[in-house]
């Protein structure tokens, strides 16, 4: 036992370490590699802490795809190095952050004895839900609502990042333009590892009702996949003002939105799924959040139409 | 808002007037109906049993801003006032009439507010600098009232009783801010010379009286402390000399007018003193009759200062009845007002400080008088016009007191009788003299709106204080001082909430 | 024959963990970002498939195997890709000039 | 173990405290506001893991918080950093000509 | 279908607006949202019908998983009265919105068709899930779908200095959002449950240290979203620069979100728990918002400027709720300030847009002769500034009313000198916004269509009604509330 408390202290130092020199070092890449680091070592963190779902996701999405956004923005900025504020200053952010952090940890302390917990409910109900992996059922069934409105925030974002571009380019391609030295590895990474990772993704949402994995785990690996391929120049971003690519944008709510009615008629509440028939339903949903997902992702980190039509 | 069916009709007649303006055709006639406005409320004074004070009021406002409204299109270039002019006579018509009309809390404040803001149009409808000067000193005192009010309503309608000091207080200065009271006053001279002269007349006659009628209401003489109605003694004498001392520096006829008016309501507010601080609820009345014959005496001479530029030969004369019948010229109908509110000051040195009170509103209106008809060699001080409502004013307000002395309780022979001619005559005969000494002095001149002018360092530092507070905006939309802010609002909350 | 088979696991996992220790001290220690690159690498892919071998035993037969070996021919792959670009980026601006 | 890592999560969110109150440059910002975001999910991860029960080794209700905060987050992310680049696009144009 | 299922259908309804727009593309998106923001206008009534014939509070529970399992739905009076609120400006500013978000002829879509309307839905949607949440973490989401429905409306024109507010404006706002979530974390930790109604049983018993260090981290978080001083850097050049019809969402209805979460917090989570300096702490950032931003506003030249410092100081007035709380008054006086903000903000920003495109600019000092050239407008503008200055029988001066009486009854009179200052204040700022339009002078002629000034017109006229049926917004309010059993000493 003492060996694992030791495990987890080291891995809490090195995530404090590496989370430290993010936050504070003064040139822009380095922080970013540095919080790439940090996103992958959460996601042990979070196998540590029994939680295989949010590792799938941290790791595909606090150490990916986050990583290659904040990259993309580091490479096009100009300064290179961050202009601190006064001594001053830093000290008395450093004092306020410190106090904050003192408290937090007291109310770490002071958390009961006897944890709440809803894990006997979600238990409970799991038979309900046909699935075996809990968190999915809370995803997917309980607190579906937040799902669906979570992923009307992530379309809300893609028509946020669209909003950016420039009038005239409005309806073309995103400038996102790395293959000016398309060389044989990339492409033969891309040749060989997007089928697979493809392949991977399809796998993790589909084992995600009843295993770790899910929607959000195996869309962003796919999404990871599609960055690859612009990257090698396999692919091209699509245009922006295509019409599939906005069907398959909203189709991951759209089904959401159907399954959510046809409860009424089904189950008689909305969202509501049939007896015996949820776990199809769940998946039909899934198989569209998934590409939505997937594709929004993207389409996020390509950024707004640079060219035009 | 609650009023009775009658009330209802004679004031949204005014407010169905104001929607013709929508109508194009109808804005070129909207002028010269606009006497047309008041007619249902003054009607209704004869037979919708209202309360005495409501009635003596009402009436007299009704009749003036009918007389002013028919004097309008004289005053403009081809009889045609401006559309907000229009629509800011006819919302302050409506709330000047509306005041007397309601009968619950909210809705005198709705109305109180319809005859305050609007009258901001008539006070700049000239466009000049001081008139824009005039209109905000105006507007904030307006603003500044109505706030006042607002808080002593609330307490009011709390209903805890007897009613804190403090609503009395926030009471007797939100309406002291509409009647002039010292050291309120000095918007009055301001906006008066620059507002058009019927516009001037109906604010200075019927307007103000919104302050009245809300302190005869809302300071119930019976029950309120007689603290108070000393201070409104002391307050109102104050005001009373202030208006006239000062109105004897001034040139204009419509400022000497306007701190004739500051003086007048000085005087009503000692005769609402001394009903508070002898507690007998019949000098509501008394006051109310009083205050009725300054609306119409008031409105008609700055319609006469008017007319004077068209027909001195018809204006000075009838002029000079009315303004020392103010001053209690006996068988005038200013007399009967004195006569009238005689009987609360009793024999004590209030008597007498009302007489001299009056022989001081005696001086002002003989210098009121030349500088009238002075003021006729020179045309830049007034442009002339609207001679007949002038007359028929000038009628109304002689004939006025006669026809409703019978609701003060006083019988002609009271009026007639020599001691009572006497007691009216001498302080006129002691201003009009002094008036006419006073214009072989040459008397210094102080600015209108007076002690407007010291509040120049008052105002300086206002604006460093506005100076600094910008500068502190600035610091705090600094983006480390803002989320240092935050953290620090955390911790504060935090520390607040757990001790 | 579990207890062998646990013996594997342990040796084969612990000589994968030391081959990842040299190869992170070779990426502090050696002077330019090439010698780096080699420790690293080589040290890497070995020590993954040192630890991907001795966990073979201990998983579902086959699929459970496939995954892992998939894990590591993947990570092999990424690597050599990667550290091909590195390189690559490495001596671009002396190709050039 | 959870006071471990709760004590971790409670620094993350102090050191993305200060980068957010300390850094000028809008990238450093949101890094600090992922690394301060990264704390508070931990924490929530701390919270799932104390309420084990019923068979569960963990709470399934914040950890699927946890996932709908990392996609907010992330969407958060994406905004700010269009906007970065977006701004960079046009501190380069004016500079061109 | 239940009456209860109007409130998933108000939620849903938007979402399914938005899913059009984009895959129609901005082809049909005026017609779409126009017809959505319409169908959420009847919606919102209806559940206002529904909440008020049953005299109760109406929940829905989606999916049929009850709390604290699920996720609750909840219409109670506060509810209704800002859902329609809400549905009545979003509905406005769809029809004002001006052509440049309207389609090019021929039918292609532009940047800013798309984007504007799926933001203006996304904003009416994120609304109805604040108003209707009763589940903080569901709230969250509601409350940064919000945050990303608002910076890209800053930002529609795209000029340096709107991306600039609006980069700061997220910031800030994920910031705020950031430590609501701590906040929220650290409630499930202690109460394993995050629904309200839940919750506020159990604070009852058991408050404590961690208790207040959520509140405290929720309460400030919040404050940084609603832009309360001194949290207000990010107002007055995202709301001041964006264009009109945005800025009037963003003024009128996007810091109520926040601040409506933070009454549920207060009033409904922890009601008469908290001691009496935290309440007084609100209350005095409540009134440093109203000194500072009415002093600030004075200042200010351009008009739209004007109208956002203007914003900062009335959600001064919003705050002043806390300090009172428990008092009779104080709670009606802040939702009815919300509302009569929303309609007279949304009136004055639109209307400064009318005036800005005749003028060309939205200098004072350029806006002479707007009487005559937009009388309509004019008029609105003047209604409205009456209504923000708390002039009777206006919204504002109901809500101020409200306000006065609750601290007179709480004996705290400095908050009436706070409230009256800032009337003084706002009659100040407001003449110098309206008077230059009352002025005489030439105004270029530019074709305004009619309907654009009604709709301006109509939403002034909605903040004085609600002054004039003050009445029953004041029944309505009280539906669904629980009853107040504790006075604080």
């Amino acid at each position: 036992m003492n060996a694992v408390y030791g495990l987890f202290a080291g891995l809490s130092a090195l995530l404090l370490v590496v989370a430290g020199f993010a936050v504070v070092t003064r040139r822009h890449f380095a922080a970013v590699v540095g919080f790439t680091a940090f996103g992958l070592l959460l996601s042990l963190a979070w196998v540590a802490l029994a939680a295989p779902d949010v590792a799938l996701t941290e790791a595909a999405v606090g150490g990916g795809v986050t990583g290659v956004l904040l990259l993309s923005a580091s490479v096009q900025m100009r300064a290179k190095m961050e202009v601190l504020p006064s001594w001053g200053v830093r000290f008395i952010a450093a004092v306020l952050a410190a106090i904050v952090t003192a408290g937090l940890m007291l109310v770490v302390l002071m958390l009961p004895d006897e944890a709440p917990t809803l894990a006997p409910a979600a238990k409970e109900s799991l038979a309900f839900t046909g699935m075996g992996n809990p968190a999915t059922a809370v995803l997917m069934a309980y607190r579906a609502l937040d799902t669906m409105l979570e992923k009307v925030v992530l379309l809300l974002a893609l028509v946020a990042v669209w909003s950016l571009g420039r009038d005239h380019f409005w309806g073309g391609r995103p400038d996102f333009d790395f293959s000016t030295q398309t060389s044989g590895p990339l492409l033969l990474l891309a040749r060989v590892l997007v089928p697979v990772g493809v392949l991977v993704g399809i796998y993790l949402f589909w084992v995600g009702a009843d295993e770790p994995g899910g929607a959000f785990a195996g869309g962003a690996l796919i999404a990871a996949m599609g960055l690859l391929a612009f990257f090698a120049g396999v692919a091209r971003p699509p245009l922006v003002g295509s019409g599939w690519l906005r069907w398959a944008v909203v189709a991951g709510i759209a089904v959401f939105l159907i399954v959510g009615f046809g409860g009424f008629w089904g189950a008689g509440d909305f969202l509501a799924y049939p007896d015996g028939l949820a776990k199809p339903v769940i998946v039909v949903i899934e198989v569209a959040m998934t590409l939505s997902i997937a594709l929004t992702l993207v389409l996020l980190v390509v950024g707004p139409p640079g060219r035009r039509p | 808002m609650t009023m009775k069916p009658f009330s209802m009709i004679a004031l949204g007649w005014p407010m169905f007037l104001l929607c013709g303006l929508l109508i194009r055709p109808l804005r070129k006639w909207l002028p010269r109906l606009l006497w047309l406005a008041p007619l249902p409320a003054f009607i209704l004074v004869f037979f919708e049993d209202v309360g005495a004070p409501v009635t003596l009021l009402l009436g007299a406002a009704a009749a003036l801003w009918s007389i002013g409204g028919w004097a309008v299109p004289s005053y403009f270039p081809g009889g045609r006032p401006g559309v907000g002019f229009i629509a800011c006579w006819l919302l302050t018509l409506t709330g000047s009439l509306g005041v007397f009309l309601v009968e619950d809390r909210v809705g005198f404040l709705v109305f109180y507010a319809l005859v305050s803001l609007p009258a901001y149009g008539l006070v700049v409808s000239e466009g000049t600098p001081p008139a824009r000067r005039a209109g905000r000193i105006y507007l904030g005192f307006a603003i500044l009232g109505e706030n006042l009010l607002l808080a002593a309503f609330v307490i009011l309608s709390r209903g805890v009783m007897p009613l804190p000091p403090i609503a009395t207080a926030l009471l007797i200065a939100g309406f002291g801010a509409k009647i002039a009271l010292l050291p309120l006053h000095f918007w009055m001279p301001l906006s008066y010379t620059a507002a058009p002269i019927p516009a001037a007349a109906v604010l200075s006659g019927a307007a103000v009286k919104a302050g009245i009628i809300g302190l005869l209401r809302f300071l119930p003489m019976e029950t309120t402390p007689v603290m108070w109605g000393g201070l409104l003694v002391t307050v109102g004498f104050c005001g009373a000399f202030y208006g006239v001392a000062v109105g004897l520096t001034q040139c204009h006829p419509k400022t000497i007018l306007a701190y004739s008016s500051v003086s007048q309501m000085g005087f009503l507010a000692v005769i609402i003193g001394m009903g508070v601080a002898t507690h007998d609820g019949s000098v509501a009345t008394l006051a109310a009759f009083y205050g009725a014959h300054h609306v119409l005496a008031k409105g008609v001479l700055f319609l006469a200062v008017g007319a004077c530029a068209a027909r001195p030969s018809l204006t000075v004369a009838p002029a000079a009845l009315i303004g020392l019948g103010l001053a209690g010229l006996p068988l005038t109908g200013g007399a009967l007002a004195k006569l009238a509110v005689k009987a609360p000051f009793g024999y004590g040195p209030a008597a007498t400080l009302a007489s001299l009170s009056a022989a001081g509103t005696a001086l002002l209106m003989t210098h009121f008088l030349f500088r009238l008809a002075d003021a006729r060699k020179n045309p830049a001080v007034s442009s002339g016009g609207g001679l007949a409502p002038w007359l028929l004013g000038a009628v109304a307000c002689i004939a006025f007191p006669w026809v409703a002395l019978s609701m003060t309780g006083l019988s002609w022979s009271d009026v007639v009788a020599p001691v009572a001619l006497w007691k009216t005559l001498w302080p006129v005969l002691l201003g009009g003299t002094a008036g006419v000494f006073l214009r072989r002095i040459r008397i210094p001149k102080i600015p209108a709106g007076d002690i407007l002018a010291l509040a120049t360092p008052a105002v300086r530092t206002a604006q460093g204080a506005a100076r600094a507070l910008g500068h502190l905006d600035t610091t705090l939309r600094h983006w480390p001082v803002a989320c240092g802010a935050l953290l620090v609002i955390v911790l504060a909350l935090l520390f607040a909430a757990w001790l | 024959m579990s207890e062998a088979l646990d013996v594997f696991t342990r040796i084969a996992v612990s000589l994968g963990a030391m081959f990842f220790l040299a190869g992170t001290v070779g990426l502090l220690r050696f002077p330019d970002t090439l010698s780096r690159l080699h420790a690293l690498t080589k040290a890497d892919n070995l020590g993954l498939g040192l630890i991907v071998l001795g966990l073979l035993p201990q998983v579902a037969w086959p699929f459970g195997a496939l995954k892992l070996v998939l894990v590591w021919v993947l990570v092999l792959a990424a690597s050599a890709a990667s550290s091909q670009l590195v390189a690559r980026k490495v001596r671009g601006g002396k190709d050039r000039s | 173990m959870s006071e471990i890592f709760g004590f971790t999560a409670a620094c993350l969110v102090g050191l993305g405290l200060y980068g957010l109150i300390v850094h000028s440059s809008a990238l450093r910002k949101i890094l600090s506001f992922n690394v301060l975001g990264s704390g508070i999910f931990l924490l929530l991860g701390v919270i799932a893991r104390r309420g084990a029960a019923a068979g569960l080794v963990a709470d399934p209700v914040p950890q699927a918080l946890v996932i709908t905060g990392i996609v907010v987050a992330f969407s958060a992310t994406a905004l700010g950093v269009a906007l970065i680049r977006r701004l960079d696009e046009d501190d380069e144009e004016e500079g061109e000509p | 279908m239940s009456s209860a299922a109007l409130l998933i259908l108000v939620l849903t309804l938007p979402v399914a607006g938005i899913l059009l727009v984009v895959v129609g593309g901005g082809r049909q998106a005026r017609g779409i949202s126009l017809a959505v923001l319409v169908g959420n206008f009847a919606v919102a009534v209806g559940i206002g019908g529904a909440v008020c014939r049953t005299g109760r509070a109406v929940t829905y529970s989606s999916g049929g998983w009850t709390a604290p399992l699920g996720i609750q739905l909840r219409a109670d009076g506060l509810s209704v009265v800002m859902l329609i609120t809400a549905a009545v400006v979003a509905l406005a500013v769809g029809v004002y919105a001006p052509n440049e978000f309207a389609v090019r002829r021929g039918g292609v879509e532009t940047r800013r068709s798309l984007a504007f309307w799926s933001l203006l839905l996304a904003v009416s949607c994120a609304m109805n899930a604040i108003f209707l949440g009763n589940d903080f973490f569901n709230l969250y989401v509601a409350l940064e779908l919000l945050t990303f429905a608002a910076v890209p409306l800053v930002c529609l024109t795209g000029t340096r200095a709107t991306l600039e507010a609006a980069l700061r404006y997220l910031l800030f706002a994920l910031t705020g959002s950031a430590l609501y979530l701590l906040g929220v974390a650290l409630l499930y930790g202690n109460y394993g449950t995050l629904d309200i109604t839940k919750l506020s049983g159990l604070v009852r018993y058991e408050p404590g240290m961690p208790l207040w260090v959520a509140v405290a981290l929720m309460t400030s978080g919040l404050a940084a979203k609603t832009a309360l001083f001194p949290l207000h850097l990010w107002l007055p050049p995202a709301h001041g620069g964006a264009p009109p019809s945005a800025s009037a969402l963003l003024s009128a209805l996007v810091v109520k979100g926040s601040f409506f979460l933070t009454v549920r917090l207060w009033f409904d989570t922890v009601p008469g728990q908290a001691g009496m300096r935290t309440g007084q702490l609100l209350g005095a950032m409540g009134a440093g918002a109203i000194v500072v931003g009415g002093v600030l506003a004075l200042k200010q030249e351009r008009l739209k400027l004007l109208i956002a410092y203007s914003t900062v100081a009335q959600i001064g007035y919003l705050f002043l709720m806390f300090p009172l709380a428990g008092h009779v008054g104080a709670l009606s006086g802040g939702m009815l300030q919300a509302a009569a903000h929303a309609f007279a903000k949304a009136s004055m920003f639109l209307g400064a847009g009318l005036m800005a495109e005749v003028a060309g600019s939205d200098r004072l000092d350029g806006l002479r002769g707007m009487g005559r050239a937009l009388p309509l407008t004019t008029c609105a503008f003047v209604l409205a500034a009456l209504s923000l200055v708390g002039v009777p029988p206006t919204g504002g001066f109901m809500a101020k009313w409200q306000l006065l009486s609750a601290a007179f009854s709480a004996g705290q009179w400095w908050w009436v000198v706070v409230i009256l200052c800032g009337g003084l204040l706002a009659g100040g700022y407001m003449f110098r916004a309206v008077r230059p339009t009352l002025v005489e002078g030439i105004q270029p002629a530019a074709a305004i269509p009619r309907l654009r000034e009604w709709v301006v017109l109509a939403l002034a006229v909605c903040a004085l009604l609600l002054g004039g049926f003050s009445k029953k917004v004041l029944e309505l309010l009280d539906i669904g509330r629980p009853q107040i059993t504790e006075m604080r000493p």
